[in-house]
């Protein structure tokens, strides 16, 4: 049976987002918002809005009594979490379903599942997914830990297992250093942990970020679409995402898509999901799962030309999936840029009244935002405020289109970290694909000290 | 101030509102002073069609916001808006509200009840818990805006106490 | 050699189309404008503008010396045209080459080719397009008229070769029906027009308007791009086009297509081509053909994945195709609504001034539109002010999606023949695919009336 | 105060906003003080295109237009834009100005030069053809705006005879 009626508990963009969904498979739509969001897009695009609470997200986003009664007293008979706020809360997904409601992702044990780093890993690793080689444990003296090195090949670090924050870290590049790097590890854990218990993985050194785009029909099911490279990021936030991967050919790409779509289909797993990786040297390392729609989703749709969140909503009402794996066909390239409202050179949030709103118009531009001329972003969320997707036949045109659609996009009286994106393009790395993760930061260094 | 003089400062306050509109006028102000503590304080202004009221007006069934460009409308409207209201009590919640205990129970309280701060209002039903509404404060009650058992808001008002 | 200025000599949102394009190829561009444009879109785009005359388009935008100026002065290395105004002009063609420009288009003499209704017909029955049978000259006597008849099938149409305007024409249903036809037709020309010739024809009740979209090379290659089709019209302008046609399956479109193709490549046609049938029983009959880009190529754009104005400038510098046949797949359903700044019911052309424009954004939505909030429309020219075009998977889904984009477009301040769309989306024939060329005329009556 | 004196205030308001429509202004301040303690103070405004000079300035480096908000503005303007100059002859095609007949030539007019109605003034080559223009009327050559061999679009200033 299909919902009648869906709430958003979320705000933004990717409340939006879902509405649209909603609007195009005829399910009314509920948004829910704080005191501070009554003007905002998604309360006046959706069928109905419910202010839930004050301005604070711990008081209404993420208050899950005043999302389930808002779900009561508007009949909705499915949540859609969107990203952030409660979409990996195994808890909420709990409490939704003891009302009936259905949750529109996965169940609360493949969130819980995944949501812990150790048994996530732990559950990867036995379903076939490659993860970073190490010790699997402590390392009790240097010979072991030249036997580990030798095992999975160097570079490799040496890390306190009660660690954190690069103290009782050390790198060994080779054999020749394995000694040194071991005592010192071992001397800087004990004073600074009282514990100089170590182990040892493989050091990645200037690894690209790669995640796989999942998608099960909680049945035993699964396919994955390609993968979308978010290698370009600042503080561990995510700026620009393409698909494919300048990095990624096509067997490689098959070879780990059918890799995990297999661990998600093995443990039974309901919606989208994205497993994330670091890439070195051809090799990938799974770093964790999300299990929810992600920010970048749009450059997936642009390529393989489906529409995730419709997806979503069937699956959850229990339909199947609507593409096999041999229907899913990669054409062209996508970029994603995030567009916050902040105030380079510092990234310094700048909430604040958008003058005038103008969106870049023609061939393969697709643009996500809840501006509008006239609205005024608050200060309590997210910087977010638009997603400029661009779609190409290939990925030079999928760059020139980016260029061309930044410069007709308005966005009047706030700044926007629009000239970041200009500046990225002019970049010979970014234009030639040559990043890491490392990259942004970088460059960002660089260009603050000329 | 004498009525006459309350009937020629309205009378001069409509001509100038015929005045905007003949005229197509967004804002006129006026500053009177006619002598020491005599002053008269016009400000005519009129909403059109601004984008960001406009835009959404077309998306959503919802009624667009109306501007208080003047005192007198200011006024008019915290009375017509309950929320404004000084003796508004808001809701803490979202949620079902409830005016008695239990069905076919008397309401706790009606139209004309004194009450102490502190006396349960009325219920706000939210995830099968029935959370009681205190009232703020002592006073009279002078409006019950809820009906038994309809749906609501965070912020929706619920009662005016005087 | 590519070209480094391209002058675009058109206005509105085609001269917008190809801005964005030249901006993606790098290529510099330069706007003319008649003094009632100062302030178009497509002028505060370009590189350069150039105002060339007064409001009336025969003094500026028909007005070729001050168009071959404007190159002179800009030093523009080659003309788009657009659709409309001066792109199927021979003798304009002419004037560019002569002056040493590329005219990006067809060759001078394949647009006079075309330009006739009488050579274009001859031309295209010799290439092995499929026309509509007929007497191919008068019809002497009523057993010659029967015989023709005979053999192209009932029904048929007797027409005066001097006629027009519905006089001396009479339909013949079945072999009953013909000599009564013959003789009244033969009468009313007579008196009608003096002369008493007349020629038979197969009569088409209830076709299809389907089109052809083609690309030469000018060197003896072509492909073709599947069809649109555009039977949705009032009073013979389109209204809204999609592709593929609700009425097609794949073995009809690469039959006719290869057509077509090969039609055009045995003439050296170079660019962008639209061949136009009628539809009707399974048949296609040769209308016409347009020998430039047509107002609805981006739905063509969306199911293909290519960009159609790219390859045109492409092509005009002498490159070979980006794409062979084989390359082209055609890839879900799109329809393109013409947004007209016209009042309903009665259609009256309604400049004015834009208060707010909101395009509508997402998954799946194009918007081609020179408007923003606070342009005024003047009353020069034509009344099209937005193109939008929606992508789906399938047509279901387009047609969704369509509602949904059109319920998120604001153009406040003018009328807009947006609510037609919205009507229209409520017809079960519309969303069942099941119309012709005269069923948008039929639907307008009967809403009228009621 | 007299029903006259509101009736005269009220004209004058209504001359005001007329005066605004009329010369299409934004808005309109006076402070009128008719004696010691008796003044009036009148603002007439009104809203125009609000978003698009905004707009389009991102995407084009052309300079925003400024909006003729009062008089004295508008005064300037007609100063510097030589195309509102009652006595600015406008190019009736777009081309190329040459000033003289062929290179090395005279000038067909200088700065200061008497000229005749008729008299060519400059030649605007458009497709290789030379196109004499012609004074409109007979007067003394003020300005000449336009450089030997530089581009002109329609309507662009040529000259100023006075």
């Amino acid at each position: 049976m299909m919902f009648n009626k869906i709430l958003i508990a979320n705000r933004g963009e990717i409340a939006l987002r879902v509405i649209r969904a909603c609007r195009e498979m005829g399910i009314a739509s509920v948004a829910v918002h704080s005191t501070a969001d009554s003007d905002a897009m998604h309360v006046r695009m959706a069928d109905e809005a419910i202010c839930i609470g004050p301005p604070p997200s711990a008081q209404s986003y993420l208050h899950v009594p005043a999302i389930i009664s808002a779900c009561e007293i508007s009949g909705a008979d499915a949540i859609h979490p969107g990203y952030g706020f409660l979409s990996e809360n195994a808890a909420f997904v709990q409490v939704v379903e003891d009302h009936d409601i259905t949750f529109i992702g996965p169940s609360a044990e493949h969130i819980r599942l995944m949501g812990d780093k150790i048994t996530a890993k732990e559950t990867m690793r036995a379903l076939g997914v490659p993860c970073v080689p190490g010790s699997d444990g402590g390392v009790p003296d240097v010979e072991t830990a030249r036997s580990v090195a030798e095992d999975i090949g160097y570079p490799v670090i040496i890390k306190a297992t009660a660690g954190g924050g690069g103290r009782g870290m050390k790198l060994a590049r080779s054999a020749k250093e394995i000694d040194s790097a071991f005592r010192t590890a071992r001397a800087e854990a004990k004073s600074a942990f009282g514990n100089d218990a170590v182990y040892l993985e493989k050091y990645l050194g200037t690894p690209r970020h790669i995640e796989i785009q999942v998608f099960g029909d909680g049945k035993g099911n699964a396919v994955h679409l390609g993968e979308r490279d978010c290698s370009l990021q600042r503080r561990h936030q995510k700026v620009l995402e393409e698909a494919p991967s300048p990095a990624l050919d096509a067997a490689t790409r098959a070879r780990i898509g059918q890799t995990c779509a297999e661990a998600v289909a093995r443990i039974g797993y309901r919606g989208a999901g994205t497993i994330e990786f670091l890439y070195e040297n051809g090799e990938f390392y799974f770093i964790e799962m999300n299990t929810r729609l992600q920010v970048e989703h749009p450059v997936t749709e642009a390529i393989f030309g489906v529409d995730l969140v419709r997806e979503q909503i069937r699956v959850a009402a229990g339909k199947p999936l609507s593409f096999a794996q041999d229907d899913l066909h990669l054409g062209g390239h996508a970029i994603e840029v995030r567009i916050n409202a902040e105030k380079l050179p510092n990234f310094t949030p700048c909430p604040g009244t958008v003058a005038t709103y103008h969106a870049p118009g023609g061939l393969g531009v697709r643009m996500d935002s809840a501006l509008y001329s006239g609205y005024t972003i608050p200060p309590y969320y997210d910087s977010l405020i638009a997603k400029l997707i661009v779609h190409g036949r290939d990925r030079p045109e999928a760059l020139a289109r980016l260029n061309r659609a930044l410069g007709e996009l308005i966005i009047d009286g706030v700044d926007s970290s629009v000239p970041l994106f200009r500046a990225l393009l002019e970049q010979q790395d970014v234009l030639t694909g040559d990043y890491n993760i490392h990259w942004l930061e970088a460059f960002l260094a660089q260009t603050l000290e000329t | 101030m004498t009525q006459s003089r309350n009937d020629a400062d309205v009378a001069f306050i409509a001509a100038l509102a015929e005045l905007l509109n003949a005229n197509k006028l967004t804002e006129l102000s006026v500053k009177r002073e006619y002598g020491e503590n005599d002053s008269l304080n016009v400000r005519v202004s009129k909403q059109v069609a601004l984008a960001p009221a406009a835009a959404p007006a077309m998306v959503t069934p919802a009624p667009a916001p109306t501007a208080a460009s003047e005192p007198a409308s200011a006024r008019a409207e915290a009375q017509s808006d309950p929320a404004q209201h000084p003796g508004a009590v808001t809701s803490p919640m979202v949620g079902t509200a409830y005016l008695a205990a239990e069905p076919g129970a008397a309401n706790f309280v009606s139209v004309g009840a004194q009450v102490s701060e502190g006396d349960t209002l009325l219920i706000i039903e939210a995830m099968k818990t029935m959370n009681h509404i205190p009232a703020p404060r002592a006073g009279t009650v002078k409006r019950i805006l809820v009906g038994d058992g309809s749906p609501i808001e965070f912020g929706a008002p619920l009662m005016i106490i005087e």
